[in-house]
């Protein structure tokens, strides 16, 4: 299995890889502000399904409370930047501690007590709202009034501090994708990768064969949440202000999670495309319903959401896998 | 909480969840406290829920003294119809003794009966009294010629509290005064500021058992 | 703080979680037997609450009494959901069914939003602000009357399948899918009717709520988390444990707010949920899978 | 009374069953004998339709029944007692005993077939308000035959009705089966105990990967030396 995933249709998708990854490089060179703003939400919902999918894709635990770390990278890194102009990368290493030490208490809790499936689930989606409520309590981050980044004109992009353009934003998301997407792939090719996948596929006969789940399922929540909270940093750093009523609330969790979904759950290259499926569509239904003067308030998400139907009863395993089949793309058995 | 130098007792403070479908325990609470007078700040729906509750747990305080939407609002008054009646908001308003509200109040009965004339309107209104002005003594659409006339403007004869419009260096309307506004049987009155008064306060306000 | 200031916030906590509860024992049932979680839950209530304020402002029928037409019309859309949608994803992984139910309550909430607006509505019944007198305690109408209904909903629902040879066919289906169909149960068909019945509790308890509170169009998410916590804490698939569950939630939820903030008080539902899941992971009254 | 010609059921790329012709004559008993992943349990779940991927035809009572959903099939009176008995545990012996008579076939019956089983098997009389997880193996798979006659069947496939059961017990189960037979009952008896399954047996079949490799009466089979090193150890 390993000789053929690495030896299979990998070489084949070097190079339409090349050619997706040369095309976002240039992008910002050809389309305007609004579309390079959509090519960075399409971007950064990427990289978070991507994150979620090692979770989920991988080691097979349904988490519908990503938000939870989306969250908890935004405020720490936001604080520790209004508090004390502590810059995001140094507060990322403090965000991603924090993550995944969150991450782990929940997997612990979770796992040593036998609550899986579908408990497990409502239990991601409570600590998100435990943290939802919590820090519209704590007047450090300014509770519910929420927690606003000061925003200047800068002569000069500052990737440091990440304070300038959006092209510059879109370029550090642009490398935490691919980052993300080579890190998954090293995973899931790795030892640890092939223990997720025996747990996904069947948990207990990976028990049997002497796999020590436990550690493997906190293994991929810690590194889910770790990678997710960069989402956070980000977010916090590009849209400059947080309320904890819209960066823990369940409907984030739920945008994190339809990417990958739609895209095709435990493939690398799902979640990408599953980002661009959806929020291609959402523009595109702005697009049209502008073009129309429907701007009726709902209207737009009762098409997202009949179209969301229509995917899911047509492609079960998501866009991806089939689309894979035909241009012969496929990822291996996976 | 700040404290003020206040002949009053703040007695209690109540934080809750806008997202709530319930305030009984709320109000509950503020009962509890035995406070005369209840400060709030919410908005409509939370302000129909609250004057519910309080109807529901027979307790009429002196006074709602609102800083916020809701409580004045259209909707919060023909909701509620008799128990709408008592409270007070703090909020920017038009001066009802003023010749343009005085038209404004007619047209809009004229054209629109059954809604109340409010800041909304008021405010919409002024923004384009002072285009139309400024636009009058630019003498033409040239953008610098009219942002200069904007800056220049000093109407008297306009419709909110206070003695005109006059923009200030940093673009504000300094001349613009709070009032303090009652609703009086579906209607709002305006208690404060002197000038713009056209009703005396009713205070403790009407218990709320016996309104149906 | 007085005692009767408990006393009332109790007693308010205690009827409003038979309501949540009732709503949450939708949930269960349909867990139960289907095994599906029905995402659109908080949907499919806000649904029930704006057909219960439309028939009031149009014929002024009391909430109370459509309750009963109320719940058929929510059966009968869960019935067609579950033969249409839904059981062909019976067989699909979680993650599936999620998107499908997801996709759905978008649909539903938005298209409620397209008809209604987003202000909130409620209905203003005869008895909307009557209170009873009990000693140092009042109690809010509207509140017992709900509970009440919600208490002889469930009691029916009870008996329906304790008492009825198909509410026994569909216990069966729960108990032992295989044995199922070795009988030659309808298993589709059991399904449908479940799906209808956990519709139709949401119906009732969405056309009781709108007595003691307003409905927007966005209201859905809300309940629906409300009723995972409440039937996770007393037992997903125990028709008791979702009550009690109910019960749990409310009173915890407004004594919490009496000695906390208020604003904080659903955190406290958070920490039982999480509580009960550590210690009973099954819930309070859950059996463990034999 | 059943005919099945031809049946091929897959599992995804595997093939469970190969061309599987046989067929069940009325009042006939008739034994399926084959090692464990032989598809014999397969072979019962597409004939009660509850493997419906297939192909071929499986004719019962002059119609195909081949792809119908288990509760056409069975309410057309093709019963069967599954492997590991299936009963409801935690409704009661008496609701078990409801639910079997739920087919529209056996609902008018159901008083008189009631009477009948309790007759058969006193023991459920006893425990009738008992939760069905509480009875011992021996009592669940009397419960388990109770609850199938309680659907009015014509042909009752058993799916390894001794399995587990203590030999007396087991013996018991068999001699029932005779019983049944020699009401009027058509039978198709898969069961491990393979030299009491082809004496019990009017005719037999030996399902080897998938394929029916030999076929006779039960005497027959006992005689034949394949079977008798293969599956009698003799």
């Amino acid at each position: 299995m390993i000789a053929r995933l690495r030896a299979g249709p990998a070489s084949r998708r070097a190079i339409p890889l090349a050619i997706l990854l040369a095309a976002f490089v240039f992008a910002p060179f050809f389309v305007n502000d609004y579309l390079l703003t959509v090519l960075i939400l399409i971007l950064y919902f990427a990289y978070a399904g991507q994150a979620w999918n090692i979770m989920m894709g991988f080691a097979g635990q349904l988490s519908l409370g990503h938000a939870l770390y989306v969250g908890l990278g935004s405020y720490v890194a936001a604080t520790l930047f209004t508090h004390f102009g502590i810059g995001p990368w140094l507060g990322l290493l403090v965000a991603i501690p924090i993550a995944a030490a969150c991450g782990a208490v929940i997997g612990y809790l979770a796992f040593r007590f036998g609550v899986a499936g579908v408990y497990f689930a409502i239990l991601t989606i409570a600590f998100a709202e435990f943290a939802r409520i919590g820090f519209d309590h704590l007047d450090y981050v300014n509770a519910s009034s929420g927690l606003f980044l000061p925003v200047k004109q800068y002569a000069h992009n500052d990737l440091w501090l990440l304070r300038g353009d959006p092209t510059m934003f879109y370029y550090v998301i642009l490398a935490a994708t691919v980052f993300a997407f080579v890190l998954c792939r090293q995973l899931l090719h790795s030892r640890i990768g092939y223990f997720w996948l025996a747990i996904r596929e069947d948990e207990p006969a990976a028990r049997a064969a002497g796999i020590n789940t436990f550690r493997y399922k906190m293994y991929a929540v810690m590194v889910s949440a770790a990678v997710t909270s960069f989402a956070g940093v980000f977010y916090a750093f590009f849209y400059n202000n947080l309320f904890p009523e819209q960066v823990f609330s369940i409907s984030r969790s739920i945008e994190i999670i339809l990417g990958p979904i739609i895209g095709g759950i435990g493939t690398l290259f799902g979640p990408i495309l599953g980002a661009f499926v959806l929020t291609g569509l959402a523009e595109t239904l702005n697009a049209v319903m502008g073009a129309f003067g429907l701007d009726l308030p709902g209207a737009k998400q009762v098409f997202y959401g009949v179209c969301l139907l229509l995917v899911v009863l047509a492609l079960p395993d998501g866009v991806w896998p089939p689309l894979a089949r035909r241009l012969g793309l496929s990822e291996g058995k996976q | 909480m700040p404290i003020f130098e206040m002949p009053y007792v703040l007695v209690g403070d109540i934080a809750y969840d806008p997202a709530t479908h319930d305030l009984s325990v709320e109000v509950a609470k503020a009962k509890a406290t035995g406070a005369e007078a209840l400060l709030v700040i919410s908005r409509l729906n939370d302000a129909m829920l609250l004057t519910r509750e309080l109807v529901k747990q027979r307790w009429t305080p002196q006074g709602i003294m609102s800083l916020g939407p809701g409580w004045y609002e259209d909707q919060y008054l023909k909701t509620l119809g008799r128990l709408a009646d008592g409270p007070i908001s703090f909020i920017p308003w038009y001066d009802p003794h003023k010749k343009l509200s005085r038209m404004l109040e007619a047209e809009l009965a004229k054209t629109h009966p059954g809604v109340n004339l409010n800041t909304d309107h008021v405010y919409t209104f002024e923004a384009l009294l002072v285009a139309a002005d400024a636009y009058k003594r630019a003498g033409s659409s040239d953008p610098k010629a009219l942002a200069d006339a904007i800056r220049a403007t000093n109407i008297t004869d306009n419709a909110s509290v206070g003695p005109g419009i006059q923009f200030d260096a940093k673009g504000q309307n300094d001349k613009v005064r709070g009032a303090a506004v009652q609703n009086r049987g579906g209607k709002l009155v305006t208690l404060a500021p002197k000038q713009a008064a056209n009703a005396k306060p009713e205070w403790p306000m009407n218990s709320y058992l016996g309104r149906g | 703080m007085p005692l009767s200031v408990y006393l009332n916030v109790a007693v308010g906590g205690v009827l409003t979680g038979l309501v949540y509860g009732l709503m949450a024992l939708g949930l269960s049932v349909i867990f139960g037997v289907v095994r599906v979680v029905n995402f659109a839950h908080g949907e499919m209530m806000t649904v029930a609450m704006y057909i219960a304020i439309v028939t009031f402002a149009w014929f002024h029928l009391d909430p109370l009494i459509l309750l009963v037409p109320i719940a058929a019309v929510l059966f009968v859309f869960g019935y067609a959901l579950q033969a249409s949608l839904i059981n062909p994803f019976i067989t699909r992984p979680e993650h599936s069914q999620f998107l499908l139910l997801v996709a759905l309550a978008i649909i539903i909430a938005n298209t409620l939003l397209i008809i209604f607006g987003p202000d909130a509505r409620a209905v203003q019944t005869a008895y909307a602000y009557d209170s009873f007198q009990v000693g140092p305690v009042i109690v809010d109408a509207a509140k017992i009357y709900a509970g009440a209904a919600a208490i002889v909903v469930t009691v029916a629902l009870f008996a329906f399948f304790r008492l009825t040879l198909l509410g026994k066919a569909i216990r069966a289906c729960a108990d032992n899918h295989t044995g199922a169909l070795v009988v030659g149960l309808d298993v589709e068909r059991l399904y449908a009717l479940t799906f209808g019945l956990g519709a139709a509790c949401v119906g009732a308890a969405g056309s009781m709520l709108v007595l003691i509170t307003d409905a927007t169009p966005m209201v859905g998410p809300g309940y629906t988390l409300l009723a995972f916590v409440i039937v996770i804490t007393g037992g997903l698939g125990s028709m008791p444990g979702a009550l009690l569950g109910g019960v749990l939630i409310g009173v915890t939820e407004a004594i919490a707010g009496l000695l906390f903030t208020p604003s904080a008080k659903s955190m406290f539902a958070f920490a039982i949920l999480v509580l009960v899941l550590l210690f009973r992971p099954r819930g309070i009254l859950g059996k463990r899978p034999a | 009374m059943l005919r099945v010609e031809n049946l091929d059921v897959f599992y995804g790329d595997v093939q469970a069953l190969d061309g599987v012709s046989l067929d069940v004559e009325e009042g006939a008993i008739v034994a399926i004998v084959g090692a464990n992943g032989a598809g014999k349990t397969t072979l019962i779940r597409a004939l009660a339709g509850m493997q419906r991927e297939l192909r071929g035809r499986i004719v019962f009572r002059g119609r195909d029944i081949a792809g119908w959903p288990s509760h056409r099939v069975c309410n057309l009176g093709l019963g069967q007692v599954a492997e590991g008995r299936q009963v409801f545990p935690t409704l009661t012996v008496a609701e078990n005993l409801d639910i079997g008579a739920m087919l529209p076939r056996a609902r008018a019956l159901s008083a008189r077939n009631r009477e009948r089983v309790l007759a058969m098997f006193p023991v459920l009389a006893e425990r009738s308000r008992q939760a069905a997880g509480t009875l011992s193996g021996g009592e669940q798979q009397m419960l388990a035959i109770a609850r199938c006659l309680m659907g009015a069947p014509e042909l009752i496939m058993f799916d390894e009705p001794s399995l587990g059961l203590a030999p007396k017990i087991a013996l018991g189960m068999l001699e029932t089966i005779r019983e049944l037979n020699g009401d009027g009952l058509t039978c198709l008896l898969v069961e491990q105990n393979v030299a009491l399954s082809l004496k019990l047996a009017s005719r037999a079949y030996v399902l080897e990967n998938g394929r029916v490799t030999l076929a006779g009466s039960g005497a027959e089979l006992l005689a034949d030396d394949r079977v008798r090193s293969a599956y009698l150890g003799l």
